[in-house]
Parts: structure tokens; C-alpha cells; sequence
């Protein structure tokens, strides 16, 4: 595949970052994105980290995007190659004409490597070395050198860095001299020795007003707060953990009693992800809303009380914050590779209920709409989120909130209700829309039952009779069905200039890499039609979608074409109308993947 | 199985409780355990004491995992909500459903193969946490519903029916929950009722986990000679160190016992656990000499029973965790969710 | 639906008795059928039992089929009702002009019922309670009493009934003549009471001389033992643990050193399903042929070391017996419901081989190709059985081995080999074949490597670039396609006269029923082709055939047509060729059912 | 992570063991793990060991978890083969190793959340079944790999680096592992190459499950002021009650131990693991009275180290199954084929 060819400008280039693990690097460089987002600017920020606490690479990647775009473009116009380990393939990646920056405290081979680029060399580790004592600061104060190099270069207001290096160290105040001592050394040298502002470089926008930058599980976390979760139970694992020390946070600030110091909430560490989800049954079934956060291997080993929580009707809510399979796999990069799984996990047959959040804002969303969707059908409900959106920074829109949302607890009968009865039957299609009514324990005498996992009949009671089998088990499907309208409905966003012959299907965190494409795609004279969908079972929306086009292209990150599998396997869809788009090499998407695949595709029918 | 309702008829002059319920009103759905299963002895048992109590049954709620022991649920207190879960993962189950609503009466029943096995995690981890519950290990020495292998509480040396030798140490709940810090540890046999029945009061009123191993025969798999979980061998091993009634706060303790012979233990709600200790030199609050005792007569063969430990002064997962009173189930909305307010203030750090 | 319409004749009708679980009724049971069986008539047997060791009810049902037909024919023609509980339903289910055999100790209400049907009283209790002392004999001995009736009634040899008794209290002769005593009880009252024999009665054939009679554990588990395997872990469940039984005892007959008493097999009892395949996967790695069988519940909690196996390629051969899901479901009842679970279990991408024996003559044959094919491509294998093929006694053609077939150990690099390299890369596909080489722990010290599920390159080592974790992922599905003509090839059967417009797949247990409907469908002119499926991925001649038919009815024994999920997933057959035909209520599939589904469908072709 | 390679140079005069191998030929790969971190001394610890008891790097297995415990196995004897499993499971994998060839040597390396969370059960039964490996526990009382959440091995107090103190009591792997019974279990320190090198000798020859809990503190997330595991204070409150080293059968025990002081117990092989008890009243071969010592330390804040216990007479998982002394892997096809004549002959019963 060719690079990119687009030059970068004003407003318009993409950073890259190369560092070791366990440097500090990430907060400098997350700092330096925060600073230009403040400057009005659109970013879009990438963290690529090791699996390690210390010592491997790690990249992080700003674009600077006055267009607004969401994804990766896929080029690199400044390299700030801090790792000798990884500066040979740093160095290549670098865009011809594209700008390296290296610490020239020691002579470098590997810089001289290429002579079309431009190098600079600021001598960070001398720098830091004479003005830091301790041996900690001198590693960590490279960092804000090269932020204050990179500024000077790129036309960064300091003094944006600077209110943001106060607020940063508010509770550590001897940290903010010396970082603004490490930012102006790097700014002051850069300065002076370089011909400061680059060509392509930033300019005050006004384009993040009502953005604000946060990460997917923050969100997540925030949403479960919303939506009113009491119990989240839990198992470490990357890239979920943040998801639940979000929860934790805002609980923390919103749900503690000032008077009493009693918690209105309850998280729990489990031993495993097998007991993480068998307290959020327990929680489920006596009434609190409940959720987990965990990874692929997590869902694994939850799949058999998954089917259980599906057989009994037992709500269910699960962040698969989705990272690179199979089994271990590349646990901090990203991927989409636990669709099939989440959609029929565990065995018997089975089906479930899937959001796919595409940016951190539906992360807040959908976690509400999820808590929703398992109460109103008492079953399992995948919030699929993954790596790239759970634990990267995005700029999204301000969250909002309708404070005359009321939570959809379903079918759930009080003690009054209970009192009116003749009888309770708990697994009876009392109103045929396939849910039936459950009660908790403790309301009334009436309303107990026995909940089991084994063979039951409408009445709950046990069987091994076939028909009464049968009725509850063509029930599921039916009530299964029924959510396909109720999930949050697909997002269509048609070609400019009538009908497109083509159409583009995607989810979750490939949705700005399409968007871009199409806009260059369109301005090359390809203009297609496209969905994102966001929740399974598919509503009929989506096969109406693809039928009403030649051909579509289903963008997913996983090697076996998982989502295109669903729409084979529940829809009516031919075949043939679905082409495969596939990524799956553990990085965030960029927009130039998702274009020179469709070019290419449409060069070939041309020739064909 | 409820598929065969028992008939449901309360004598007229049956005794009746505080609640005035009468026993009738604890029962379940019919056994479908083999006749003379110790199981069915424990779930009488379960129902006595409930019973006595006088616990509103549908305050109460009964989890289990899979086996002929987790069967038994079903056999007791029919109004109350039942949960026959997945092999293993009661205990995971429980916690989650106490941390829900701290408010109702949680037991868990489970058996050897059920707890010591696929679920030694989660019975070690929710003794760890203290959850609030009382939990009841039918220990049998074998797996019952899948027909007579040996479980991991199979002594060395047990035999099974077709006279296979066990080689492996067994794992004892007691000696493996005292050590990883139970704050209610007894031992019994389906075969005393007059012992069970109060220890299950105990157990019940125990703020914290309670766990009770009843060694209860599995009468199909492993009520053979040279089984050391025989009814005929239980009974002729079993000792009875430390009788454990429940006395509740409106009952003063009338008797002041001489020292060394019964001990009341003060409970959160303001009753007692009465102690009385038939052994004189076994002390039930010392939990290393409880550990070494125990240790010492198991290896002899004897099989010491009662209230082992106990333990009133640590915190319950409720209170590990600050929980308010309130049940979180019941909380209303408004007070879960922060508002759009506090969403805008709280957005300015995200900026 | 319609019952079935055909009368009872000589050596073809259905007898169904009816018992309480734990009252010693299978053996009897067995030994009845196993009397036809060496009359040399062929029988098809089933017990229907509870999960429970003694109380609930229980039936076994044995057809009597001169014409050699190995399914349910859908028919009852004789009842012997023995348990009160259920005789309403059991009475009801008797066909029009069918046989009642109950026990006339007490007046019974319901054998009153039906005014069609000839309603034979035996006072069973009370004979044996007259005849035997011990109350456990009196119990017992009802079952041969009745056995002794129905022997009279249908002119079935006592003489070979008693031989069998004898063969089977070998080893207590004590119980050899209380049970001769019992038989003959039952067989002179009937003889005395009733015209004997009945129309439909039992002649001597010689249809099962190279026959025997069978279960698929027992056949799967001398598989394992004819293939070489040696290492055996596993946790009880129903309905998988008699297989482990089996392998025990063929192993104790066959592997156990008549000097030493040493053992060359190994079976570790786990302390569940997560640590039973931890186990296998341990030994398979060592280079020992190494299974575990388990159900639907176990294969869920191997969910993450399936996906370990896969990515960390090491065979594992899997036996799954299935039963009838979701969760606990009816754990004693029959479904082929775990299908789509096994092909693509554990999270991130991944798809493994599965083997579908339809009897226990396969069981046998198909044991054995699992090693193969597990350690030719070093993957999980799943043996796809249930518990109908599992747990009942089949009639099937006696087993063969060929003392020429040596194990295909896959590529397995010895010590010698290894010396010779320069280098060893584990994970390189010097072939072309996507099979790359091992090494087995201890033969050579250059053969040494780390195994890992996370992210490795083509040499084995740890790896989070993305090209050389493509590279690994692709030769992952590259090798498992390879796999496609190297399971067990589909069967066909052609209709008679040349080319059928309508063809049928089906798979495992269905195939017997199948069969039949075929015959049936022909008789009636209706000629279909028939194949069935014996492994996945599935060969092109799967689609070839499907593509030479307007339709083809997929029979399958879940409800969500899980196979027929694979074809639209794997192959590119469209998806309107495929009609799915779905029993799942628990039972054996009946060749009733198949035949009327179908005729139906074509009755309904016809009129539109 | 065995991405960057450690340059191999043997030294021309370096120590050679009685293969002809230097300490460099028991190395591995190059560490990715935190500057500090108790786990590279246990590594360094591994190879010493390996090294002098002059075991064939190839003729040895390691097999591990996941966590940065778990990683290490690829930092030492880079020419064994080595198996990094899933998380919490390393147990059922090198039990099944160890079935298919009982001849290798057995390494499992696990960390406290490997082991004591999400492997509690798999920990717990390979003791029962006695497999024959060393069993190292990497103990630093958090979880390192995912960012320091406690571990189940916290002690209560203890507090984590954001300051929050854990409540819940410790499963102590010690103590577990003896009321389990283990048959060879002792506790050392990362920071005392001297007291673990011989204790890690001494475990890869006891015939059986050889547990070594070592406390190995996390610099990143567990070493602050407050912490229980902390380099500071396990340095402090670090106890050695019985050394312990291997001596083969070929090097004759010379010295004749004054009673009480020194103790050669004999092993399978011939050699002997000789105890040198540091603390006079310390009994390692009394099961009871170790496990009421060590628990009556602890809970004085004082870490018994040393092989705590031991018992040769038990039989390991291949004894008590009877395995041949051949390796199952290797068995002849024709040996275990019984071939189609005893297939007809067997096929009599089934008709
Ligand atoms: C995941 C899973 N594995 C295996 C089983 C099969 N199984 C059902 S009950 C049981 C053992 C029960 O033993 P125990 O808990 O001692 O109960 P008992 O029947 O002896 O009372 C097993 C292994 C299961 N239900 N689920
Ligand atoms: C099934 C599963 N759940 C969670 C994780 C995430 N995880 C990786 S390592 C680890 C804890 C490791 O702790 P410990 O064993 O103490 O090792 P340490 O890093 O402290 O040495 C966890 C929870 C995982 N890899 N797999
Ligand atoms: S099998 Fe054993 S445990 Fe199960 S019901 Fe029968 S006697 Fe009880
Ligand atoms: S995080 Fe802790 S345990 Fe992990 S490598 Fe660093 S110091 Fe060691
Ligand atoms: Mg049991
Ligand atoms: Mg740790």
C-alpha cells in the first residue's frame, strides 16, 4: 500500500512520538495535545503502549486536525524519536520532507539514515543533566524539554502549556517550577537554534468550544453513574481497569453520604472474571443495576454464567473493552475480534444483546442505554467498546444529560402488584412481546420463585417436559427479536448528490476513519453511502441499507470478517453484496487505510 | 424440583411462631433426593430453625450451586427466592446479591464436590470478605448427582463403592476456613439434629460469613464400609465439642454460667450465641488452638463437631465497604444519578 | 403434527416402558433388548432418564426393526407402565390398537381411559412380594417379572434371556435364580392370562451377526485407547463421564504392565473443566496424546485455554457429549446445540476442526482421527458427539482396526533433525502448508522455544509489531482451510433413479433418522439425496452438493440451526438453498418427524 | 519478551559445573521487567541454582502464569522450553507435563494474583495430587502487571500506593499450603540470595510439590512506607527459623550434627536436603506444630522464613498413579495399540 500523499499545513500535520515505557512520557505528551486543543484546535491523540510497566516502546501520536477529523490519517510529519531501541523504524516512518527531532546529547547513526528529511538536534540529556539534580527529574524533565522544543517550532502558545503544567501539578507545587524550568529550556533552545515556526505549524481556532477531551471507560464509568449502576464487580485486566476506577472516582465524589460517609454504592474486586460476573448475577437478579468491565479473555471465562443469566432472564450488563486476540494476544493494542463471540457466548443456543459505541461520548450513552436495554429484557447486554476508544483521549462533544430521563427498569412487579395477582408465573408471555414479568426477592410472599438454570416450564417450576422446553426457548428468540428496534438505531450519512451505487458499513471505533474516506473518496469523484451501526440484533434499517446498494463494504477490525458473519447469519443479505474491509494489526484505524482499499476496489471493477 | 407439589395443610392446633406462622409454612417442594439421604435431614433442619426464628420467608433467600446438595433449596421455604445457580459459583452469586440488599436473610447451600473443587476460589474469596451469609457444605465425601467419584473432602484411605483406594489429602472447609480467617467455622452431622438446628439459629444470627460443614451420608455413593462419611462411621466418630444456641435479645440469659462451662457471645442485633462447651480445654474464640486442636484430633479420626470459632468483632463485607443501610435495590433514581448539572461542572476538567 | 400412520408387524414395532428412576429398570430394560438382538433382529434402543438418582420418572424405548432402521420410528405400539406418576401421559402416547402392560397389583383409573387399546393387567407386586423376602428384591424383581410378560407376549426366546442373565450375575450367582425365579413369573401369567404371542411379535433373523451392540462413550474411549492416547484428564459430567469410565477400564484390560502393575496411561480427575483442559493442554505440549470429554457447561469454561491452544498451536483433542442447553438446561436429554460454540470458541479470532460421528462405530473410528488430526495441525479438535449416540446402546457394525495405521504425530521434530538445523523457528511455515514445525520438551537443547499466547512472531518470540503478528494470524486460517480435505469426507446417499431436485444434510445423530425418512419419502415418490456432514471445515463437495439441488433441507437438533449458521458463514453457498429442518425438544430425533417435515415442505411446494 | 537478545559471552576462565557449563549458559533473555524488582533476583536465584546442581538447561521445564511474575521464566535457561499459559492456570498445565513425562524437571513460576486469586483452586489441588515441580510464588502482595490493585496476599493494614488500607485477612500460601497438605513448603526473601538458592536446590530434588512463597517486593506499586511487602519492611521483620541445602548422594554428609542443630533428610535420588535449624524450638517435620508457629509469628508481624516443612514419605502424582518410570511421550505406537485381534476378542462382550 502507497502512503499518504497529502502535505501537512497549517493546522493540519501529524506528530509522532517515540519513548520507553515508564518515562513519563505519556503525561508530557498528552499535555502537549491538551495544549493545542485549548488553542481551539481539533486533535486527535493516539497512545501506543507496551505491555510492560517499564522499558519497552511506546508511541503516541497527536494529529492536528483543523478539519476536525476523528481518526488517524496515517502519515507522520514530526518524528520525536526518543527511543534508541525503536529510532530505526521511527526514523523510516518519518513522511519525505517530514521534520525528525532527536536528543543530540550522544552522536546518532541511525539520524543521518536519510537525507530527506529535516533533522533536528536539541541536546535534551545535557540540557537536563545541568539543570536537574535528581536522577528521576533529569529522566522526566526531557519531556517537558522536547514539549518545549516541540512548541517553539510549532507555534504553541506556552502560556496555554504553562496554565495547563499549574493545573496538572496544583497539588504538587514544586513539580510546576521545575517543569516550567524543563519547558523553557527546550523552548529557548529550539528558538534559538532552529528556524522557529515550522511551515506547517498551529494557529488559534475556534473549533473546541463545546468539545471536551476524554477517554472511553472515563465516560463509561461516568455513564454507569448516570444510569443509576449500584454494584460494579470486577477483575483487573487491561484495557478494562480504567473503566471501573472511573466508576470508582465519580461514585466517590457523587455517592457518598457527607454526613454519615456511607457509600451508596458497592464495587467489588473479584478473585476472577468467572466470580465478577456471578455478583453481577446476584446484584442483577436482587435488583441493583450491575454491571462488569473486562477484556476477551474476561467474556471467556464468564461465557458459561453468561448462558445462564440468558436462560434464567437474568439482566446482564458487560463492557467488553476489546484488545488484541487470540488468547493473551497484544493486550494494549487494539481490536475488534470478540464480536461473535459477545453476540452467541456460551453454549446451547443462545443470542445477545450488542452496543457498539463508537467514541467516548456513546461510551457515556450507551452504558445508560445498556443498563436500560437488560432491565427491559432481562438478558446479558455487551457494551463493545475497545482499546483505542476505552483508553484513548478524544475530542468529543460536551455530554449532555436530560434530567427528565427516568431508567427503564422493565418489567419488574412491586408488592402491590404482587398482592393483585391470583398467581405469579414468571416465565409467562403474559403480554406477547416474549418478556415476562420477574419480581424481587424480599417484595412479597406471592412473588417468590425458584430461579434455575435448568429446564423450566412458564411457570418457572422445573421440567424435562419437551413442549414446556420448547415454549420458553421459541420465547427467548421472539423476545430476543423484539430489541432489534430498540437498540440505538443505525447512523446513516448518505453520499452528497443522490444515490450512491456503493455503501460503506462500520461500528464502533472505525467510525471516523470511514467518515474521512468518504470526504476524500468523494472529493476523488467516489461518492458512497454510509451506515454505522450501533446495536444488534440488526434492525430491518440495515438490510434495507445494503440492498439498496450494489455493494457494500463492512469495515471491521478482525481478521475473520466477524460482523459481516452476524449480517450473514440474521439478515437476508446476499453474500455477494458484502465485501470484507479488514484491519486487524492491533493499531487504530487510519482514514488512508480505509480509502486506498475502496480506491483500489473501485479501480478494479473500472478495469474489470 | 417442584414438579410434585406436596400437599400443604396446617393442623389447627400446630404450633406457630412470632410471626404465627406454623412449620408447614417452611416447607418446600418434595424431595427428590434418595430415600435416607443426609440431605434431606439438613433441609428439616434448615426449615426448623427458620422456623423458630421466625424469619419471614420472603425475606429470606437461598442460593445454591449444582449437585444433590444445591437441589435442596427447593426443599425448604417455598416463599422464599431461590437461586440454583451454576457448579461452583454460589458464593459469587451471594456476595453480589447481599451487596444489592444487605437487608434479607442470605443462606448458601452447597456440597463438597460444589465448594472444594470448581469453587474453592470463590469459598475462600467470600470467607475473605466476611459476606453475610449463612453457608451450609453437605459434605458427603463424594459427588452425588454424577454418581460416586470421590471428592476433594475424600479422607486417605476412604474407600469408594467400587473399592477404589482415595490417595489425595482431603481439604477440610474447617481447618481450610480457619485459616484463611472464617469468623463463624462449626462442624455437624445430618444425624444430630439436636446440635444442627441451633447451630444454624448461630450461624444465621452470625453478622458475617457462618459456615457449617454437616457431614451428610450420600446413602447411593458412599454409605459403604470403609467410607469414612458413612452414616454408621459419622456416628461413631463425631464428637461434640461446643454446643451453640442462639439466645435473642428479648430473652434475657437467666442462667449465669459457671466459668469455662457457657459463654454468651454478643451479637449485632442484641442477642447471644450461647456457648457451652462440653469439651472443657477446646476454646472456640482462640483461633490458632481451635486450628491445632482440630488439626491434632482429625488426624486421630475423631471428627470434632460444633461451633468451632466464632468471631463477632470483624466487619462484614457491608461494612468493609461503608454501605448504607438502605438496600441499594431500593434506592430511588433521583438520588442515584448526578443531574446534568453536576455533568456540565464536572466537564471543565475534561477540557 | 400427525402420528405416525404404519401398524405393528413381526420384528417391526415399538415397545416404550415407562419407570421410576432408580428402581433398577435400565438393566432389565437392556436385557430385553439385547434378547431380541441375539435372535438376530436388529433393535434400536433409548432410555429416556431424569437428572436424579432416584424418584423421577424414566422411559427406554426399544423398537423392533427386521428392516434394519436405526432411528425412532416415532411410534408406540407397546406400553409397560410402571410408574403412577405417569401414567396419564404414558397411556395417551400408546398408538390406536397398541398393547397396555400395567402393573394390576392396585386398581389403576387411568387404564381405563382408552377404550382403544388392549389393556393387559400383570399383578406384578403382588406376585414378587408373594415370591421374595427382601424389600430390595421385591422392587427389583418387578422389572424381570415383566421382562418374563413381555417375553411371552411377543414369543421372544426365554432361553436366550436366561442366558443372559446368567452372563450377567457371572460374578453373583445368587441373584442368577432369584431373577430366573422373577422372569418366570411374569412369563407363565402371561402365558396363562393371555393369548400369547401377540400379532406383532419377535421372529428369528439373522440381521446382526457382524454386529454388536454398543455405546459411543465406551466406543469413543477405546478409541482414545486404539489411538495411542495416554493421558486422559477430566471433571464428571453428565452425560461425558462414562467415556472417561471407559477409557479407564480399557486401559486397566489393556495398559497396565502384568509384572510391574506400572501404568502407561495417566487420568486425572480435575477440580473442574478450566484445570481438565489446563491439563490437556500440558500433555499435548509434552508430546503425549492427551483428551478430555466433557459437555456443553465444561466447554464453556474451556473457552480461554481453547483460544490458548489455538494461538499457541497445540493439539488438544476434545470430546464434547452434548446435552440440551442453554446453561444447566436438561442435562440428561439430547441436542446438538454446542456446534457454533465449538467452531469458533474463546475470544479474538478463531475457528477450529470439529468431527460429527453419527453413531458409536464412529465414535470409535473418529477417537482416533482426532489425534491425528489435532496433532497434524496442532489445534484443538473438537469430537462432536451427544448424548443420545453417547449414552445409548446402538447397533452397529462390529469395529475395525487396522494393525497397519500408525498415528500421524505431525510434524515433530526428533533430536536428530533438530542437530541438523541451523536454526529452529517455531512458528515458520517452511511447507507451505501454514503447519509449521515443533519440538517437544527435553530431546535436543537448540529444539528449546517459549510457547506464549501472547503476540509472537514466526520465530516464537514475543512480538507487539504488527506485521509479524499478521503473519502468525494468517497462517492460522490458512492452516485450518488446509484442514477441509483431511476431515472425515461427507456421505452421500443418491436417490434412486437418478437425479433428486431436493437434497438433504444432516449430521451426528439425525443420520439414522434421515435414513429412513429418505426410504419413506421414496416410497411415496419423493426421492431425495442424501449427505451427511462428518466434519468441519467443511470440503467443496459440501457446497457442490448443495449447489446441484433446488433446496436442501438442513436437519439439525438445535434451534437456531447452528450447522447451517456455518455453511452461510464458511461457504458460498446462498443462503435460500438452505431450509433449515430444527428438532430440539430433548428426544432422539424421531424419522417421523424428518418425514413429515418434509413431505410437508413439498406438499406446500406443490400448492403454491 | 525475548525481543532483545542479552549478548551470550562465556568467560574463557569462568566456573564450570560438572556438565562443563558456565552460570551464563543458565541465563535467558534480557528482562523487561522494573528496574529493582524483586522477581529479577528470584531469576538470578533460578539460574545460581540450576547451575550448580548442573541440570541439563534442556532437560528442564518452566511453566508459568501471566503477570510479571509469570514473565520471568523467559529471563533464565533460555534452553529449556518454557510455557507462558493463561492467567491463574499454570498448575493443570505443568500437572499435565508432568503426566506425560514424569523425567523432566518442573518449574512453575507464579506471582500472588496468579495463584491465590484467579488460581486459588488450581494451586490448591496441585498440592493434593503432589506433583512433582517446584512451585515458585513470586509474593509481593499486589498485583503487579495491571497496575497495583491488592492482591489477595495484602495483609490487613497494609496500605497501596494511593493510600487506601486493605481490610480483608491474607491468604497466606504458607499456611494454605500446609493445612493442604503440602510436603514441602518454606518461605524466603528476594533480597537473601543466601537462604534462597540452597531452598530452591534443596525443592527441585524434594520428590513432590516443592512450594517456595517468596516475597519478591513490586518497586513500582508496592514499596512505599506502609506497605507490608516492601523491600524495607520484609528486610526488617524477615525471620530465617531453618536453612536448608542439598547435598548429592556423591558429596558423603562429613559433619555428624550435634542433635537439634542440623538434619539430613534423604531423598529419592539418594541425596539429601540437610536442615539447619537457625531457631532451636522450630519443628519442620511436624506439620501441626509448623503451622501453629508460623501462624503465632505472623500474627506478631514477624515472617518466618526457611524450609518450614517437609515430609519425603509421601507419594507424588506419578506414584500415587502408578505411572511407569518410562515417559508416557515416548512410548512406542505398538505398546499402546492393542491391535485388532484383542478388538474382536473384546467386541464378545458386546453382544
Ligand atoms: C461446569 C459443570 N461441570 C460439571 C458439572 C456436573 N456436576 C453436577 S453436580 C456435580 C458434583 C456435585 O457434587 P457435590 O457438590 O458434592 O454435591 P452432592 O451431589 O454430593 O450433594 C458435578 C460434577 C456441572 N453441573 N457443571
Ligand atoms: C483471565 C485474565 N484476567 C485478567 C488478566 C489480567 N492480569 C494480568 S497479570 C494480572 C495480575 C498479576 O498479578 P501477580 O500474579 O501477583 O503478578 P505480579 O505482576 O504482581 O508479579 C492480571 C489480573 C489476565 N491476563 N487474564
Ligand atoms: S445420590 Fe447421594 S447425595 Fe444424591 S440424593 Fe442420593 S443419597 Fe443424596
Ligand atoms: S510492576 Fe512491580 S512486579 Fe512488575 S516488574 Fe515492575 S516492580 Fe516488578
Ligand atoms: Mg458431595
Ligand atoms: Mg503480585
Amino acid at each position: 500500500m502507497s502512503t499518504p500523499k497529502s502535505t501537512p499545513g497549517i493546522n493540519d500535520f501529524v506528530i509522532k512520538l517515540a519513548n520507553v515505557n515508564g518515562t513519563g512520557s505519556a503525561s508530557a505528551n498528552g499535555l502537549l495535545m491538551k495544549s493545542i486543543f485549548r488553542m481551539g484546535v481539533p486533535v486527535v491523540g493516539k497512545n501506543v503502549f507496551p505491555s510492560n510497566i517499564q522499558g519497552l516502546p511506546t508511541w503516541y501520536e497527536i494529529r492536528v486536525t483543523g478539519a476536525g477529523y476523528g481518526a488517524r490519517s496515517g502519515n507522520v510529519d514530526m518524528m520525536v524519536a526518543m527511543n534508541a531501541n525503536t529510532y530505526a523504524r521511527d526514523i523510516a516512518e518519518l513522511r519525505p520532507g517530514g521534520v525528525l527531532i532527536y536528543d543530540s546529547t550522544w552522536p546518532r547513526q541511525h539520524v543521518l539514515s536519510r537525507t530527506d528529511v529535516t533533522v533536528l538536534g536539541v541536546p535534551l540529556a545535557q540540557m537536563c543533566n545541568a539543570a536537574f539534580k535528581v536522577a528521576r527529574s533529569r529522566v522526566l524533565m526531557k519531556n517537558m524539554a522536547y514539549v518545549g522544543a516541540v512548541a517553539a517550532l510549532l507555534s504553541i502558545d506556552v502560556e496555554v502549556i504553562r496554565t495547563l503544567v499549574r493545573e496538572m501539578f496544583a497539588k504538587k507545587p514544586k513539580l510546576v517550577d521545575l517543569n516550567m524550568q524543563a519547558l523553557a529550556l527546550g523552548y529557548d533552545y529550539a528558538m534559538e537554534h532552529f528556524e522557529c515556526p515550522l511551515p506547517f505549524k498551529v494557529e488559534r481556532l475556534n473549533e473546541t468550544k463545546n468539545k471536551i477531551m476524554i477517554d472511553g471507560n472515563t465516560a463509561a464509568g461516568l455513564g454507569c453513574v448516570y444510569a443509576g449502576a449500584t454494584v460494579g464487580a470486577w477483575y483487573p485486566i487491561t484495557p478494562s481497569t480504567s473503566l471501573m476506577d472511573a466508576f470508582k472516582k465519580w461514585c466517590e465524589k457523587f455517592r457518598i453520604d457527607p454526613k454519615t460517609g456511607e457509600h451508596n454504592y458497592c464495587i467489588i474486586q473479584a478473585e476472577d472474571e468467572l466470580a465478577a460476573v456471578g455478583m453481577v448475577v446476584g446484584a442483577s437478579w436482587n435488583g441493583a443495576r450491575a454491571f462488569t468491565p473486562t477484556s476477551g479473555p474476561g467474556i471467556s471465562l464468564m461465557s458459561e454464567f453468561i448462558g445462564f443469566a440468558y436462560y434464567a432472564e437474568i439482566p446482564l450488563v458487560l463492557f467488553d473493552v476489546q484488545r488484541v486476540g487470540p488468547s493473551t494476544g497484544m493486550p494494549t493494542r487494539t481490536q475488534q475480534a470478540d464480536v461473535q463471540m459477545c453476540a452467541y457466548a456460551s453454549h446451547g443456543d443462545t443470542r445477545h444483546i450488542l452496543l457498539f459505541p463508537a467514541h467516548p461520548g456513546e461510551c457515556f450513552t450507551m452504558a445508560a442505554d445498556a443498563f436500560d436495554l437488560a432491565e427491559r429484557y432481562q438478558t446479558p447486554v455487551f457494551v463493545l467498546s475497545d482499546i483505542d476508544i476505552g483508553m484513548n483521549d478524544w475530542m468529543v462533544d460536551e455530554l449532555e444529560w436530560d434530567d427528565a430521563r427516568q431508567p427503564d427498569r422493565g418489567k419488574v412487579l412491586n408488592a402491590e402488584q404482587i398482592e393483585s395477582l391470583e398467581q405469579f408465573h414468571r416465565y409467562k408471555d403474559v403480554d406477547g412481546d416474549g418478556i415476562a414479568y420477574r419480581t424481587l426477592p424480599g417484595t412479597h410472599p406471592k412473588g417468590a420463585y425458584f430461579t434455575r438454570g435448568s429446564g423450566h416450564n412458564a411457570d418457572g417450576n422445573y421440567t424435562e417436559n419437551e413442549a414446556e422446553y420448547q415454549e420458553v426457548l421459541d420465547r427467548l428468540v421472539r423476545k430476543w427479536r423484539g430489541a432489534a428496534d430498540h437498540v440505538p438505531a443505525p447512523i446513516v450519512k448518505k453520499a452528497k448528490g443522490g444515490k450512491a451505487r456503493w455503501g460503506i458499513l462500520a461500528y464502533g471505533s472505525s467510525d471516523c476513519a470511514v467518515l474521512e474516506a468518504c470526504d476524500t473518496l468523494a472529493a476523488e469523484g467516489l461518492h458512497m453511502d454510509y451506515m454505522r451501526i450501533r446495536g444488534f440484533p440488526f434492525s430491518d434499517e440495515v438490510s434495507d441499507f445494503v440492498m439498496a446498494h450494489d455493494h457494500v463494504f463492512v469495515v471491521e477490525q478482525n481478521r475473520d470478517a466477524q460482523l459481516r458473519g452476524l449480517l450473514l447469519l440474521e439478515t437476508q443479505i446476499p453474500r455477494a453484496k458484502l465485501l470484507p474491509l479488514l484491519h486487524y494489526s492491533g493499531e487504530p484505524l487510519t482514514s488512508h487505510f480505509v480509502h486506498e482499499h475502496i480506491k483500489d476496489a473501485a479501480r478494479q471493477e473500472k478495469s474489470a | 424440583m417442584t414438579s410434585f407439589a406436596k400437599p400443604h395443610i396446617n393442623l389447627k392446633h400446630a404450633k406457630r411462631n412470632a410471626l404465627g406462622l406454623t412449620r408447614h409454612d417452611y416447607e418446600g417442594a418434595m424431595s427428590t433426593l434418595c430415600a435416607g439421604c443426609g440431605h434431606d435431614s439438613v433441609t428439616a433442619c434448615m426449615a426448623k430453625a427458620f422456623f423458630e426464628l421466625s424469619i419471614e420467608p420472603h425475606r429470606a433467600v437461598k442460593i445454591s450451586g449444582i449437585g444433590c446438595s444445591s437441589k435442596t433449596t427447593a426443599y425448604f421455604l417455598s416463599e422464599s427466592h431461590g437461586n440454583n445457580t451454576v457448579h461452583g459459583r454460589m458464593p459469587s452469586v451471594a456476595t453480589g446479591a447481599a451487596a444489592a440488599n444487605a437487608g434479607l436473610t442470605y443462606i448458601g447451600v452447597s456440597g463438597d464436590g460444589d465448594s472444594l473443587s470448581i469453587g474453592l476460589g470463590q469459598f475462600a474469596h467470600a470467607i475473605r470478605r466476611n459476606v453475610n451469609m449463612l453457608y451450609m457444605l453437605e459434605n458427603n465425601g463424594v459427588y452425588g448427582l454424577t454418581k460416586g467419584q470421590f471428592s476433594a473432602s475424600a479422607d486417605i484411605g476412604s474407600k469408594s463403592k467400587k473399592g477404589e483406594v482415595n490417595l489425595s489429602p482431603p481439604i477440610d472447609p474447617v481447618t481450610l476456613a480457619l485459616s484463611l480467617g472464617a469468623t463463624f467455622v462449626a462442624r455437624a452431622f445430618s444425624g444430630d439434629r439436636e446440635q444442627l438446628v441451633p447451630l444454624i439459629k448461630a450461624g444465621l444470627k452470625h453478622n458475617g460469613f457462618g459456615l457449617i460443614d454437616v457431614i451428610s451420608p450420600c446413602v447411593s455413593f458412599n454409605d459403604h464400609v470403609g467410607s469414612t462419611k458413612s452414616y454408621a462411621h459419622t456416628y461413631k466418630y463425631y464428637h461434640p465439642a461446643v454446643h451453640a444456641d442462639y439466645v435473642p435479645m428479648s430473652e434475657e440469659i437467666k442462667t449465669s454460667y459457671a466459668a469455662g462451662e457457657a459463654v454468651p457471645v454478643e451479637l449485632h442485633d442484641g442477642g447471644s450465641i450461647v456457648l457451652r462447651k462440653l469439651d472443657e480445654d477446646y476454646d472456640p474464640r482462640d483461633r490458632g488452638a481451635a486450628y491445632a486442636q482440630i488439626a491434632e484430633r482429625d488426624a486421630k479420626g475423631e471428627i470434632v463437631t460444633g461451633l468451632l470459632y466464632i468471631d463477632e468483632s470483624r466487619e462484614d463485607m457491608a461494612a468493609m465497604n461503608k454501605l448504607t443501610s438502605r438496600p441499594l435495590n431500593t434506592f430511588p433514581y433521583d438520588e442515584l444519578c448526578p443531574g446534568s448539572d453536576a455533568l456540565t461542572a464536572l466537564q471543565k476538567g475534561f477540557r
